[in-house]
């Protein structure tokens, strides 16, 4: 085992666990910081796939956004900040056979798969991943269509999310 | 841009003013007045550009300024349409577009601009006025206009329609023009819909012109069928004028039928193909410029706003109807037999004389004004008539603008008028009646000097005016043509001219206010008198460009530029008429002795009832309404009434339909009962409805409304379709 | 010589031969030399921080007419370390009903949330923690977990007071961030790259000089995410006693407090490396690198000093004034400002250096005054209909 | 050297501890949890793709950027119909926002 190995393994049972605690947990602040965590663990996995911008990317609009906008509706939504009675429905052993479901079947099928022992190659000399990505994300022969889309997209939702949560009083 | 592109777009502001107002603006009045008198001003400068430069190239008339387009395709060639700027289209052009531009400036004033808005004023009727609160009392003022922005659009439009008329080389696009001028002079006549009087002179001109304008599109037709264009310049071609004119009209009808009646065969032989297509368009011309027997719808449209009036009657659509038949000159002139400019030449002296004798009754300002333009009118045609082209142009321009002034003047009494009214409360007095006036000389000066001004040019006060020069002209030239009864005619009725004029002018502004109203006129903004100073300005400078060589004393001192560069249009340079001393003799003695006794004859008068000249028979325009209405206006209400809806439509028609009824009907009945609702509705339609209700009571239960139920759901079915496409499908 | 030239590498290749001469694998060496490398930083900026605290007592009294600390020590100098012991000293409280671990991690994240920016501080051409290439982004995100120390410090603390100050606080930091990040596109724009060492290398030409207007609503826009006066609706002691950290006592009060310094003095440091050089003054950073650090040290405190000026001159401004602020004006203005310099730099890419600086400025000059053209009509409006308001009910009475 | 398949395994995993949160939390706020995890799984898989496939190609990581942004627009929505709802029925429980039923 490699150091990068070793690292991977205990930022993955980092994140897997924060990730357990997410769905499992019944305080919903504790809930939603535990989701932090594993935001942060995800943050590090770009990190480890030299995908720098990703994980800056990811602790600004996770972390510094979403989760905080979690949390405040946590809060907006509970009039005494404490949940009484169980956290989880009725069906949740069906949920439970639905994902264990799931996640043996996408093992399945990447038991089947030839690509997965591949390792990465190195970079190319000179090859600056934050240049090409700002490059793609604007060259009109690349992605700036669906990224503009995603922008309108992002604008509508916000105003959209205005509209729904305005208190009409 | 070349002068060609710029006659492209002279017609184009004006028309989209009328689209931006109606759709974007109508509901702001400054904007909306703004964007029209912009398009006004554009199209002035943009015919001022080309004013200028036609009047730089040497023999305009042979190589005039030309630009055509492909428009509709035919069999193996195109349908041009373009544009035409000749020397004819040129003056016609600067006098358009300066009155128009005048009008459009004069209406902010006359539908008080920035006036607040009336208590009780509806769209569809005039402006009642106002009550303000000023200084602790309460007193009356003008209100604005309640359909201000759309006043400006139908101008606009109106604009257009003159604009593309006079730009135009062919009579298709021309007769476009002419006919958006015919709508819109409807719908400004019209404007105070409100008024019954406003909507029945409105349907009257629409319905009087439409006459006419059948007969001109049945010539142009006609003329299109025979020359196979209507391109100005290609019809005008000596062989095609000259093949036109020997060919007789109507060679079968002379061939078979008349042939066995030899007396008849003068009369036929001298319809020439030329001279009739020229009498069917000269039949347009006599509907739009209200020649007798059309004449009747223009007295009543004097019931629109008077910039429509001045519009209308003046500058540009009566206008526009000489200047088509004025265009179409040479096409009368192919006429071997000389006929259909006989017939042109007594239309129009017997309206000229005919017209000035109403107008000697009426106590309408504005009336008086409308029958003295039919006479006018009657003038130029009768100087078309007799060939004496350039004096009809020249009198057809000085008489644009001394009419529109005399108009827009009127309409500024009025105004004055109605501000009196407005002070004194009293609403039963008319402001239009020049019996109510009187003395208003020292109440409105600006107005009185440039109304002497518009009057003393249409009576034609010698030397000064340009009406002089213009009516001397036609005078001398059918003088000169030996034409005696036209000139005596017209002598007669350029005497009556002079003469109710100067009644008008003595019963408006001399002698003392005959009623309170009048004590309280005031003059009016200056929105409305500078339009009228500019335009009195051209009434009588205009004159000095055609005074002809030989005029003794003034001869020559200014070299007679109309007559030179008017007559450029025509392939022919027309001869200017020897010098002789009767008919210039005559059109002093008539001017000034109609002058002098009108204002002898009416200096004392107060009242109608001290008016000798009140005759019936003239007070009621030789009943010529009352004549119309009995010989077509009556009998069409009985074809459509009686003939058409109670025999035909309601007696044979409905007839025949009755005995379809029961037979239709128990065929329906018999369908209904025993195939449509037993097996249509009973059975695919409540038997379906019954069907799904029964699926949907069972599948109901799976719709419980939660989210994860629905997940979950989805979620089985992904895995199972996505397992059974690895195992079945992809693995194969 | 080489020492002077670049001490950290020859102190790292000293300490490696030192290592691995004990046997230690060359990978295990690297890493521990890293930690010591972080450990000396961190403890050398503990240290200034205590000096800060000083300093800012110092400062504070000389704004209000007073002497400041002047007992323990030369001019008070020891007062700092006086206060440590006092709060170290102080029995350390946890409220009935607090989330413990929540409450506990909240002081360590906020002061991890400051020191972790010093990663990315250039401090000299050869003194750089971490060269990232996204490095502008990387400031951001650590705003992110100081945003997330004081909302976890707000909730687990069980009182009202620091629930409301941490979800003012919070507001005001998320959308203060956005005119932040935007203007700090700016200086990438004109370095053509993120990263913290390419920008102070780039600056030939200090950016302040190019695009004045960016560097002060990044100036204003550190403040607000600072907490600081007129921006410290947080704490605002008036309302809300002190904010978020009213529960806490002892050490870690003092954490949010020394956090809190450090923070404004890391962002005097930001400001100078963004926008005035960083450690470039007139060739001075070539001679040695420890001038370069004297000479961004400096200009830090100049930054420190501007923020302090500022909180100790301005009243605070109402919590929905600071958000309008923000949303109608700061931002909208910061998005015009990228839009305008991104255009014109592409515009002016080939012209001459004068003409480009002068047009960069002249924009930034013309941009501002619009802007506060605009903000003062709108201002005068709601004067007027408040004014007009108040008339109206004078002439009911 | 990380074999690709760890990160994929990873993905998969933290996937299927989205769709546990998604499909048995009882809170709707939790329930939005789960799809948060589940996105970053998604973006794992897209990251790995990238560094692990051509990386001239960037299409894994700009899309990785456009599911940043559609997970910030779910959220705000998603958040903001959680508290209408809560304002109108006084609950979060996602059993018990039913009302679109038979």
């Amino acid at each position: 085992m490699t150091g990068e190995q070793i690292i991977f393994l205990v930022v993955a049972f980092f994140t897997l666990f924060s990730a357990l605690r997410v769905v499992t947990t019944g305080n919903l602040v504790h809930a939603a910081l535990w989701l932090i965590a594993t935001l942060f663990g995800v943050a590090v996995v770009f990190a480890l796939l030299d995908a720098g911008f990703l994980a800056v990317v990811q602790v600004v609009v996770y972390i510094g956004a979403i989760a905080i906008l979690f949390i405040f509706a946590v809060m907006l939504t509970r009039k005494d900040m404490r949940d009484q009675g169980p956290q989880l429905n009725k069906t949740w052993w069906f949920g439970a056979l639905l994902a264990v479901g799931t996640f043996s079947g996408l093992y399945f099928l990447l038991q089947g798969w030839n690509g997965l022992s591949k390792t990465a190659a190195d970079f190319p000399s000179g090859f600056d991943a934050v240049g090409e990505l700002g490059t793609a994300l604007t060259s009109p022969a690349a992605y700036v269509l669906p990224f503009e889309v995603a922008s309108v997209l992002l604008v509508a939702a916000l105003v959209g999310a205005v509209y729904v949560a305005f208190n009409r009083k | 841009m070349t002068t060609e592109t710029i006659i492209w777009l002279i017609p184009l502001p004006p028309a989209l003013a009328f689209f931006l107002i109606v759709l974007f603006t109508n509901k702001n009045k400054a904007l909306s007045h703004t964007i029209a008198v912009g398009a006004a001003l554009l199209s002035w400068i943009g015919s001022m550009y080309v004013f200028v430069k036609a009047l730089g190239v040497e023999h305009l008339g042979e190589h005039p300024f030309t630009s055509s387009i492909n428009w509709l395709p035919l069999a193996d060639t195109w349908f041009k349409i373009g544009v035409l700027v000749d020397p004819l289209t040129t003056v016609t052009l600067f006098f358009v577009a300066w009155t128009v531009l005048m009008i459009f400036i004069y209406s902010v004033g006359y539908h008080n601009y920035g006036q607040p808005a009336g208590d009780h004023d509806r769209a569809g009727l005039p402006p009642h006025g106002a009550t303000i609160e000023a200084h602790g009392h309460k007193h009356t003022v003008p209100s604005v206009e309640p359909m201000y922005s759309r006043f400006f659009a139908f101008i606009g439009l109106f604009a257009f329609g003159m604009f593309t008329l006079v730009v135009s080389d062919n009579l298709l696009t021309l007769f476009v023009g002419w006919e958006i001028m015919g709508l819109c002079s409807y719908l400004l006549i019209g404007f105070w819909y409100g008024k019954k009087s406003a909507r029945d002179a409105a349907v009257k001109a629409f319905m009087t012109t439409r006459i006419g304008d059948v007969f001109m599109l049945l010539g142009i037709a006609w003329l299109y069928s025979y020359t196979g264009t209507l391109n100005f310049r290609e019809i005008f071609r000596p062989e095609v004028l000259e093949g036109m004119g020997n060919t007789i009209a109507f060679p079968k009808l002379a061939n078979t039928v008349l042939v066995n009646i030899p007396a008849l065969w003068p009369l036929l032989s001298s319809f020439t193909v030329a001279g009739t297509i020229g009498l069917l368009l000269f039949i347009g011309t006599v509907g739009k410029s209200a020649q007798f027997p059309l004449h009747v719808w223009l007295p009543d449209a004097m019931e629109g706003p008077t910039p429509v009036s001045a519009m209308i009657h003046a500058a540009t659509m009566v206008s526009a109807g000489v200047y088509a038949i004025i265009r179409m000159f040479p096409l009368l002139n192919a006429d071997l037999s000389g006929m259909s400019l006989s017939i042109v030449a007594f239309i129009g002296a017997f309206t000229a004389l005919f017209a000035a004798t109403i107008a000697l009754a009426q106590n309408d300002i504005k009336r008086v004004l409308a029958y003295s333009t039919i006479s006018q009118l009657g003038f130029m045609i009768a100087a078309l008539g007799i060939h004496a082209y350039i004096a009809a142009v020249f009198h057809l321009i000085t008489h644009a603008f001394f009419k529109a002034l005399l108009f827009l003047g009127s309409g500024s009494v009025i105004h004055g008028m109605e501000h009196g009214v407005l002070h004194t409360g009293n609403h039963d007095v008319d402001p239009q009646n020049m019996f109510n006036m009187g003395g208003l000389k020292n109440k409105m000066p600006i107005t009185f000097w440039t109304f002497l001004i518009g009057g003393f040019a249409l009576s034609g006060f010698p030397l000064i005016t340009a009406g002089f020069w213009s009516k001397d002209e036609i005078l001398a030239d059918a003088f000169g043509h030996g034409n005696i009864y036209v000139f005596a005619t017209l002598a007669v009725a350029a005497f009556i001219t002079a003469f109710y004029t100067m009644r008008q002018i003595t019963l408006t502004f001399f002698g003392e206010p005959r009623t309170k109203e009048a004590e309280h006129a005031q003059e009016t903004s200056w929105t409305m008198t500078l339009p009228l100073v500019i335009l009195s300005v051209f009434a009588i400078g205009y004159g000095w460009v055609g005074i002809p060589e030989h005029f003794p004393l003034l001869g020559g001192l200014v070299p007679n530029w109309i007559h030179e560069f008017v007559g450029g249009t025509l392939a022919e340079h027309p001869e200017a008429v020897e010098f002789n001393i009767v008919p210039l003799l005559t059109s002093l003695i008539v001017a000034l002795g109609g002058l002098f006794f009108g204002w002898l004859a009416y200096r004392n008068v107060n009242s109608p009832a001290e008016d000798k000249l009140q005759i019936p028979l003239l007070k009621n325009k030789y009943y010529f309404d009352e004549l119309y209405d009995f010989l077509f206006i009556k009998p069409a209400y009985w074809f459509a009434e009686t003939f058409v809806y109670k025999w035909m439509d309601k007696g044979l028609i409905d007839g025949i339909l009755h005995v379809f009824d029961p037979i239709t009907n128990g065929l329906g009945s018999f369908i209904r009962n025993y195939f449509d609702l037993p097996v249509i509705n009973r059975f695919f339609g409540d038997g379906s409805a019954d069907v799904t209700y029964w699926f949907g009571g069972k599948l109901r239960a799976v719709q419980t409304g939660r989210i994860q139920q629905y997940l979950m759901y989805a979620l089985v079915a992904f895995i199972a379709i996505g397992a059974a496409l690895y195992f079945f499908v992809f693995s194969v | 010589m080489d020492f002077w030239n670049d001490p950290l590498k020859v102190a790292a290749d000293w300490l490696l031969g030192i290592l691995t001469g004990w046997g230690m694998p060359e990978i295990a060496a690297q890493i521990v030399i890293g930690f010591l490398g972080v450990l000396i930083l961190l403890s050398l900026l503990m240290v200034l921080d205590i000096f800060l605290v000083w300093i800012e007592r110092k400062v504070v009294s000389r704004f209000q007419s007073r002497i400041g600390p002047n007992r323990v020590g030369p001019f008070g100098l020891i007062q700092p370390f006086a206060d440590i012991i006092k709060l170290l000293i102080k029995e350390d409280i946890t409220p009935t009903g607090a989330d413990k671990v929540v409450y506990n991690l909240a002081p360590l994240l906020s002061m991890m949330s400051v020191l972790i920016l010093w990663a990315v501080v250039p401090l000299a051409p050869t003194m750089l923690g971490v060269d990232l290439n996204v490095g502008a982004l990387y400031i951001i995100a650590a705003g992110a977990i100081g945003t997330l120390s004081i909302i976890m410090a707000g909730w687990s603390s069980n009182n009202k007071y620091s629930l409301i100050g941490a979800f003012r606080e919070v507001a005001v930091l998320l959308s203060f961030e956005i005119p932040m990040l935007t203007v700090m596109l700016i200086p990438t724009i004109f370095a053509g790259s993120m990263g913290i060492a390419a920008i102070t290398n780039a600056q030939t030409i200090w950016f302040v000089f190019l695009s004045p207007l960016a560097a002060l609503i990044f100036l204003i826009a550190a403040i607000a995410e600072l907490g600081r006066s007129p921006f410290d609706m947080g704490e605002a002691e008036s309302e809300l006693v002190a904010g978020y950290n009213i529960e806490y006592s002892g050490m870690k009060f003092g954490m949010f407090y020394a956090g809190e310094l450090l923070h404004a003095f890391t962002f005097g440091g930001f400001l100078a490396i963004l926008f005035f050089g960083g450690y470039r003054f007139f060739g001075l950073e070539q001679v040695s690198p420890f001038l370069a650090i004297v000479v961004i040290l400096f200009k830090a405190m100049i930054g420190y000093w501007i923020i302090m000026w500022i909180k100790y001159t301005l009243l605070r401004i109402r919590i929905d004034h600071m958000l309008a602020f923000n949303w109608k004006f700061l931002t909208p203005l910061a998005f015009v400002l990228l839009m305008v310099t991104a255009f014109l730099n592409a515009l002016l890419a080939d012209a001459p250096g004068w003409f480009y600086i002068s047009s960069m400025f002249l924009s930034n000059v013309v941009l501002a005054w619009i802007a506060l053209e605009l903000a003062r009509s709108t201002s005068r409006k709601e004067r007027e209909k408040v004014e007009g308001a108040k008339k109206v009910a004078e002439a009911h009475h | 050297m990380v074999p690709l398949s760890w990160y994929l395994i990873l993905s998969a995993a933290l996937f299927s501890i989205g769709v546990f949160g998604v499909l048995s939390r009882r809170n709707a706020v939790a329930i939005l949890l789960g799809i948060e995890l589940m996105l970053n799984a998604v973006n794992i898989n897209l990251a790995a793709f990238w560094r692990y496939g051509n990386v001239m190609n960037m299409a894994g990581q700009v899309f990785a950027i456009i599911v940043f942004a559609v997970a910030a627009a779910e959220v705000s929505v998603g958040l903001a119909l959680v508290i209408s709802v809560y304002r109108k029925h006084n609950t979060v429980i996602a059993d018990e926002i039913d009302m679109m039923k038979f």
